[in-house]
């Protein structure tokens, strides 16, 4: 049951690489949440110790609901819906990434594997869209690749640092999503090759 | 004490019968009859006794600067061995002060000749400058290559060692020689180098410079050159023979007579020559020491 | 209520490394503080923003404090992100367009940076099976008991994740955008203190290599970053156009000379540490003095900036000082450093890597020199507007130059134990 | 004389040490500072009321010249490289004193470069001296010298002191300083990398013959290129500047000399080399600030370093023309002053080593001999270019005709002392030799110095000629008055050959004067003159360095996913390797 869960994950990340609607994109990621607390159900014995409760919240809450929310906020707000032609075409993005997870899963299978290859394939997706919002999800992706992965070692983390990466996480999104709408309002463009002002090129503008 | 006269006489009143010599052996190829021998210490005599014109342009320069060339003139006369290698001043070394007290007197001639503010006398100081550049390194590789080897190094004891040599000491010797009559030729503004008989060609060197003076400075001048060559000459004549000092004039006359003032342009290749003959003697001089001493020194 | 406490003393340590690392953050932030009562006055802010200014700025230093304090690697982590987080606000504070594209990429290049380090903490903790604790003591101790493989990896994310706070090549790129466009004193607080904050967990997790043996491994991928780092900035201080970005590349020269140090080992940990303490001083005030020639030219372009010397005396010379200091001249410490760098490299016979750094040590000077002494002297352009400089706004950086100077000349016997017990800590 | 001083921390013990070699050089920057403090009260003088800060640069002078002298004798490796670096710095702040000129701050930023870079050498050489006798003792030194750190130590120094091909600040750092500045830092600052070649000579008991060589070649190029160029110069303070890479060669020669001789265990030629080289220093110093300072005089009253704009100035500044005549007649090496004497030693030495056996001993040193007695007629054809085309004639240009008297007293009394020096010098220079004993010690045995004793007696000699041409000179001068004295002599115009509107624009110039001879040297020079180690060696590093590193502009293009590219690349890299060294 675990192993088709995280080879769902790991498919998800597939789909989204070659996803255009960025309201699909929050679906998946929220779907991606979701799978990530059947994974916890399933992996763990249902207690009512702290950390456990506290996975749950993590997954259930924030993963699958605050944070899909919140970047839908800021979607409607910005009126950006469609990511615009990235910078390697969709089936090149979809082989890489494709590559990536099966090495991935050959290599190290499952939890690992999985993991490992999300934190690439999500890290290789922030660097071939272009919009904003598109990388604030990119970086979403990333997060849901590293809590895959801390949750084989999870019993170790004390709740403190738990609860501080939560903290860490959330706020960071938060403000992404703040800064891109404040990027949308002052540059009136969502791309990312909107943000190249700052730059050394030894020439004197 | 005899000696010590000859050598008083040879240095003060020789260089009037050198330039005597020289233009009677000039008159002799001419076909004329010329002027007496002592033509050149009548006209040292009647200069001396003149006043002077002097440019308005110039400095205190202008004036000390024959006086300061000529005991520069008769101060190396003093180092330079003149009869039977024995000279005034004798100390290791000497021949670097000869080479500098000479260098002293030719800095205050070429400025002299920029202190008139002309444009010839500045050009002859540019040429007079840029031509003896070169004159001294080939002395003093010269000198050094005889000094490395006769292993003694002031002029005095210079050319003992030239009293018994093979068939490469004579070689040596005789590019020396060549060095210095070439350097005589320079130093002392003969044809084929310059000329010092016209005064306003645009190809004169020496001449050119002291245009403006007269008078007593230009007799010291005139005198001061004369004397240069008559020291030169007894480097010659201690290196071969005393009766060199006799036949030097007469080849520079033989040689203005015959032979055609060089191109200006060809000049620094001429003084280049006294280089490149001086490397000569310096590559023989190591053969001699390094590859077959025992052929050279018996 | 004991309860907390014990978990705070848990948590929170003073040992013989980090209380180097709190001096020059009470030192820095003092002297910042000092500047900031009078550079506030020159924004030109309503009450409201000066308030937000002083709490956000009160938060990154806490949070800052706290990576220092921390005795839990994973708390390390966390404290980390709240610097980013907490100085985001303040890279933005400006609020002009350029301040917010450094805000962006500030915190969206960190953010993915850190994130990639909490992958490593967790291949430790795949590796580390039954150490089952973050706190570097138990990790030291139990420090064979860790699968070298999962260790080499982790140290891999580790090092991607905590460089990229640091600065290190190539993972440096937010730096000079967020270091020239947050306001100066809250550039002097980010290349002073944050990159040493960053750099502390770097020493302590490199302490965990070395103890495991793994040393060569990590030494290897820190040389290698080092030595971009400086390339880096040789590139780029070559010819450049902004002052602000210029020191901020010297921060990575300096960051990248300090990894180098310590991916040296033997006395290059010596040199890391006091790499650390004296760039932190000098770029601080570096830092300052660059708000002050801001304040009096209104432009961070190079080209429109000549004569501050005769503009403004001291701050012109402040800024020749700085120069002095940064580029490694005596009585600069680091000076010393570099010296006893190379002095190691020789010893180690690595005469073409010391050729190498040397040769970009000497672009970097000429990039640097060239700009500050262009600054500096010759005559300031027309201008009509007289700015009255506030002597707050000159003390601090004195301050911390005379520090520096002392240091480089004379090393007073506690702060020498200082560094001796912080470099024994470190190994 | 020897102090020690502890300072905690990572210097350790340094060791304060005046030996013959540091006082020697203290006496010489004392003797130069005083001198060059009292002519700038003169020369600093119009630049008062310009907004000038006169406090720093006094400040600068100060610490320039404790620097010099702590350089002298700090004896530990670390505290050297900081008084070093100090001595660099504020000679900097020195330099740019006119900073609002551009040309100031380029030459300013090209000496603090290159200076940067000798300290590197520097660092390097100690650093391999120190951990072979594992100490920053300079005691600790002796003996471990061998050929690459000698040969690093010699770069390092050799860039301040301005040989051949370290050369290429110092044409423009001179010029751009003001010139008390230039006289100090000819004069003395860069003896001091001269300093810094003996002291390592010191550790070093027998020097290999690869080195001695090798010195004595370098200063040999040195001497001709420094003077070459000199000639080619039209900006009176660069034309010196030319000549202390000259004279600096010369002062190799003499150090190289001597190394030879210990080399080959020959102490005569040794001493003659070392009291020659080091004679040089000293001379060096006099009459090289005597120049400068007479150049600054100049400057001062006109407003100009061109020397084609000047002339004449003989007749509105007679006082600085009588001393930069004797400063020009001493730099050329001519007696009876100074400059003849050190050059005279180190021909000695040059003509004594011919008695050593060895075939490339004869080539070499005769060779060196001509290359000497070349260097000394270039250097007059320069400086009676330099001269005439100053001081004689008539003023080619309005700043100099519009000069109306000469500079004050307080700017001509230390020119005044410095060319009564090279009168003293040059006229009793057997018992200045017989000073030089005393830190020629430091390499030399002193047992042998018997053997100097035959040379002692030639000085004098030389000091005898030298006053009996003064009095032959008078009494030739005095005939030549007495002739005149009843006779007419007359002012006239210069004779035109006929041509009667002569005018001043009608005078050889500069560069014609310099011409004919530089016609034949073409090939040693880039484009119109220009320093061709800077043209073929210097610049096209720079520009190759400048190419390599305009590649790599695309790092930072300010494209937010390529910076996160790198991290990724930089990651994959790491796995893999992390993988590969399983």
């Amino acid at each position: 049951m675990i192993s088709t869960l995280i080879l769902l994950f790991g498919l998800i990340n597939l789909v989204m690489s070659i996803t255009g609607r960025i309201k699909g994109l929050i679906t998946l990621l929220s779907i991606q949440g979701f799978i990530l607390f059947l994974i916890i159900i399933f992996s763990h014995d249902i207690s009512l110790d702290l950390n456990f409760l506290f996975l749950i919240f993590e997954t259930l809450v924030i993963k699958t609901i605050v944070i899909p929310s919140l970047l839908k906020i800021i979607l409607f707000e910005n009126n950006i819906f469609r990511e615009t032609e990235p910078y390697i075409p969709n089936f090149y993005s979809l082989v890489i990434s494709s590559i990536m997870l099966f090495t991935g899963i050959i290599l190290m299978p499952f939890y690992l594997g999985v993991s490992i290859s999300t934190i690439l394939i999500s890290l290789f997706f922030i660097t071939t869209k272009k919009k904003l919002l598109t990388n604030v999800i990119g970086f979403a992706m990333l997060e849901n690749g590293i809590f895959l992965f801390s949750l084989s070692v999870a019993e170790e983390m004390p709740v403190i640092v738990n609860m501080g990466i939560l903290l860490d996480v959330f706020i960071a999104i938060f403000i992404l999503g703040l800064l891109v709408k404040k990027i949308n309002t002052v540059f009136n463009d969502s791309n990312t090759c909107a943000l190249c002002n700052l730059k050394d090129c030894g020439c004197d503008d | 004490m005899l000696e010590f006269v000859l050598m008083i006489v040879l240095l003060f009143l020789f260089p009037f019968l050198f330039v005597g010599i020289i233009n009677r052996t000039k008159a002799f190829w001419g076909g004329r009859q010329g002027a007496s021998i002592f033509q050149p210490l009548y006209d040292f005599i009647k200069l001396f006794k003149k006043g002077e014109v002097i440019s308005s342009t110039t400095s205190f320069i202008f004036n000390i600067a024959p006086s300061v060339t000529f005991t520069s003139i008769i101060f190396a006369g003093l180092l330079v061995p003149l009869i039977n290698q024995k000279s005034f001043l004798s100390f290791e070394g000497d021949f670097i002060l000869f080479a500098y007290i000479l260098a002293l007197g030719k800095f205050f001639s070429l400025i002299s000749a920029m202190d008139t503010g002309s444009s010839f006398e500045g050009m002859g100081a540019s040429r007079e400058a840029g031509f003896s550049t070169l004159v001294e390194p080939a002395f003093f590789i010269t000198i050094a290559s005889i000094a490395a080897l006769s292993g003694n190094y002031s002029f005095q004891s210079l050319f003992l060692i030239f009293n018994n040599t093979g068939e490469l000491g004579i070689l040596i010797i005789l590019l020396s020689v060549l060095v210095i009559f070439m350097m005589i030729l320079v130093e002392g503004c003969r044809v084929p180098v310059d000329d010092p008989n016209t005064h306003l060609e645009l190809t004169m060197i020496h001449e050119v410079m002291v245009l403006d003076n007269s008078g007593p400075d230009l007799a010291l001048i005139n005198y001061g050159s004369a004397m240069k060559m008559v020291i030169f000459s007894a480097l010659i004549a201690n290196m071969l023979h005393p009766a060199v000092f006799l036949l030097i004039p007469i080849i520079i006359g033989t040689l203005e007579s015959t032979v055609a003032r060089f191109r200006f342009s060809r000049l620094f290749e001429f003084i280049f020559l006294m280089c490149s003959v001086s490397l000569v003697v310096l590559a023989l001089t190591m053969i001699a020491l390094y590859e077959n001493p025992v052929g050279l020194i018996k | 209520m004991t309860d907390a406490m014990s978990i705070i003393q848990d948590y929170f340590v003073i040992d013989s490394v980090n209380i180097l690392f709190l001096l020059i953050l009470a030192v820095i932030f003092t002297g910042v503080t000092i500047y900031n009562s009078s550079f506030i006055k020159t924004l030109d802010l309503n009450n409201n923003d000066r308030i937000k200014y002083s709490i956000a700025t009160v938060l990154f230093v806490l949070s800052m404090l706290g990576t220092i304090l921390s005795n839990h690697l994973g708390l390390s982590w966390v404290f980390i992100e709240a610097t980013t987080l907490a100085s985001a606000y303040l890279i933005y504070f400006q609020k002009t367009k350029n301040s917010l594209e450094a805000a962006w990429k500030y915190v969206f290049i960190c953010s993915i940076g850190i994130s990639l380090a909490f992958v490593g903490i967790i291949l430790l903790l795949t590796g580390a099976e039954g150490i089952n604790s973050l706190f570097y003591n138990d990790l030291y101790s139990h420090a064979d008991m860790i699968d070298p493989f999962w260790l080499k990896l982790s140290f891999v994310f580790i090092l991607t994740g905590f460089g990229t706070k640091i600065g290190l090549a190539p993972v440096h790129t937010w730096l000079p955008d967020a270091h020239s466009e947050a306001p100066s004193p809250i550039s002097a607080l980010l290349s002073a203190i944050l990159l040493n904050s960053a750099f502390l967990v770097l020493l302590r997790y490199h302490k965990l290599m070395n103890l495991s043996g793994l040393s060569d491994f990590a030494n290897t991928l820190l040389l290698v970053m080092g030595i971009l780092s400086v390339f880096v900035t040789a590139v780029f201080v070559f010819n450049i156009n902004n002052y602000k970005r210029m020191l901020a590349y010297s921060s990575i020269e300096n960051m990248g000379i300090a990894a180098i140090g310590l991916a040296i080992g033997g006395i290059g940990t010596y040199v890391a540490m006091f790499q650390l303490f004296g760039h932190s001083l000098i770029k601080a005030a570096f830092f300052l003095t660059a708000g002050n020639v801001l304040n009096l030219y209104g432009t961070k372009k190079i080209s429109k900036i000549s004569g501050i010397i005769k503009k403004d005396k001291l701050t012109g010379w402040l800024w020749v000082l700085c120069f002095v200091g940064i580029s490694g001249l005596p009585p600069s410490p680091l000076f010393f450093s570099k010296f006893l760098l190379l002095k190691e490299l020789f010893a180690r016979d690595q005469i073409i890597f010391a050729i190498v750094f040397l040769v970009l040590l000497v672009i970097i000077l000429y990039g640097i020199g060239k700009v500050v002494i262009k600054m500096s002297f010759g005559e300031p352009p027309e201008s009509d507007i007289e700015v009255k400089i506030h002597k707050t706004m000159y003390v601090p950086q004195l301050v911390f130059l005379i520090v520096a100077a002392t240091v480089g000349i004379y090393i007073p016997d506690f702060f020498l134990n200082l560094l001796n017990n912080a470099v024994i800590g470190c190994r | 004389m020897k102090s020690s001083l502890h300072i905690p921390g990572l210097i350790g013990n340094i060791n304060l040490v005046i030996d013959p070699l540091s006082a020697f050089f203290i006496l010489i920057i004392s003797i130069m500072s005083v001198l060059g403090i009292v002519y700038s009260i003169g020369y600093i003088k119009p630049y008062l009321n310009k907004n000038k800060s006169i406090f720093s640069h006094y400040l600068f002078l100060i610490i320039l010249i404790i620097s010099m002298l702590l350089v002298t004798v700090v004896q530990n490796a670390l505290a050297f490289l900081i008084v070093w670096e100090l001595m660099s710095l504020s000679s900097f702040f020195l330099v740019i004193f006119e900073s609002e000129k551009k040309e100031v701050l380029s030459a300013g930023i090209n000496y603090l470069i290159t200076m940067h870079v000798s300290v590197l050498f520097l660092i390097a050489g100690f650093i391999m001296l120190s951990s072979t006798s594992g100490s920053y003792d300079f005691a600790s030194f002796e003996g471990h010298v061998t050929n690459i750190p000698f040969i690093l130590l010699f770069i390092g120094f050799g860039i301040k002191a301005g040989f051949v091909p370290f050369h290429t600040w110092l044409p423009k750092a001179h010029p751009a300083a003001p010139s008390h500045v230039s006289g100090l830092m000819s004069g003395i600052m860069i003896k001091t990398g001269i300093y810094g070649i003996l002291r390592t000579l010191s550790w070093i008991p027998n020097p290999s013959k690869d080195i001695a060589y090798f010195v004595l070649a370098i200063s040999v190029i040195s001497a001709l290129f420094g003077v070459l160029y000199a000639i080619a110069q039209h900006d009176l303070k660069k034309l010196l500047a030319y000549h202390s890479i000259e004279n600096i060669g010369i002062i190799g020669m003499g150090i190289g000399i001597g190394m030879l001789g210990l080399a080959y265990d020959n102490d005569l030629i040794a001493i003659l080399g070392f009291s020659g080289g080091i004679l040089h220093i000293l001379n060096h110093a006099i009459f090289k600030q005597l120049l400068f300072f007479a150049a600054g005089a100049v400057y001062n009253k006109t407003h100009t370093r061109n020397i084609e704009k000047l002339g004449g100035l003989v007749k509105s500044m007679p006082a600085t023309s009588a001393l930069f005549l004797t400063g020009s007649v001493a730099i050329t090496g001519l007696p009876p002053l100074n400059g003849f004497i050190s050059e005279f030693l180190i021909y000695l030495g040059l003509l004594n080593g011919l008695s050593i056996k060895n075939s490339s001993i004869l080539i070499v040193f005769v060779i060196s001999i001509a290359a000497l007695a070349l260097v000394g007629t270039m250097a007059m054809l320069c400086f009676t270019k330099a001269y005439g085309v100053v001081f004689l004639g008539v003023p080619r240009g309005q700043k100099a005709a519009l000069v109306k008297n000469d500079v004050t007293k307080i700017m001509l009394i230390p020119m005044a002392v410095l060319a009564s020096l090279t009168f003293i010098i040059g006229l009793f220079p057997q018992y200045v030799v017989k000073l030089l004993m005393i830190p020629v010690s430091v390499f030399v045995n002193t047992e042998t110095f018997i053997m100097m004793d035959p040379y002692i007696t030639i000085l004098r000699t030389v000091s005898l000629s030298g006053l009996g041409f003064i009095m032959l000179f008078g009494l030739i001068y005095g005939l030549r008055t007495l002739m005149l004295r009843n006779k007419r002599v007359y002012n006239h115009n210069t004779w035109g050959c006929g041509y009667h509107a002569i005018n001043n624009r009608m005078q050889y110039t500069a560069s014609s004067y310099a011409d004919l001879f530089l016609s034949f040297f073409k090939p040693f020079f880039s484009v119109n003159y220009g320093d061709i180690f800077e043209y073929y060696l210097i610049n096209p590093v720079l520009k190759f360095n400048k190419k390599v590193i305009e590649c790599f502009y695309w790092i930072q293009s300010g494209n937010t996913q390529q910076y996160i590219l790198y991290g990724l690349i930089f990651l994959i890299f790491a796995i893999i390797y992390t993988v590969g060294t399983k």
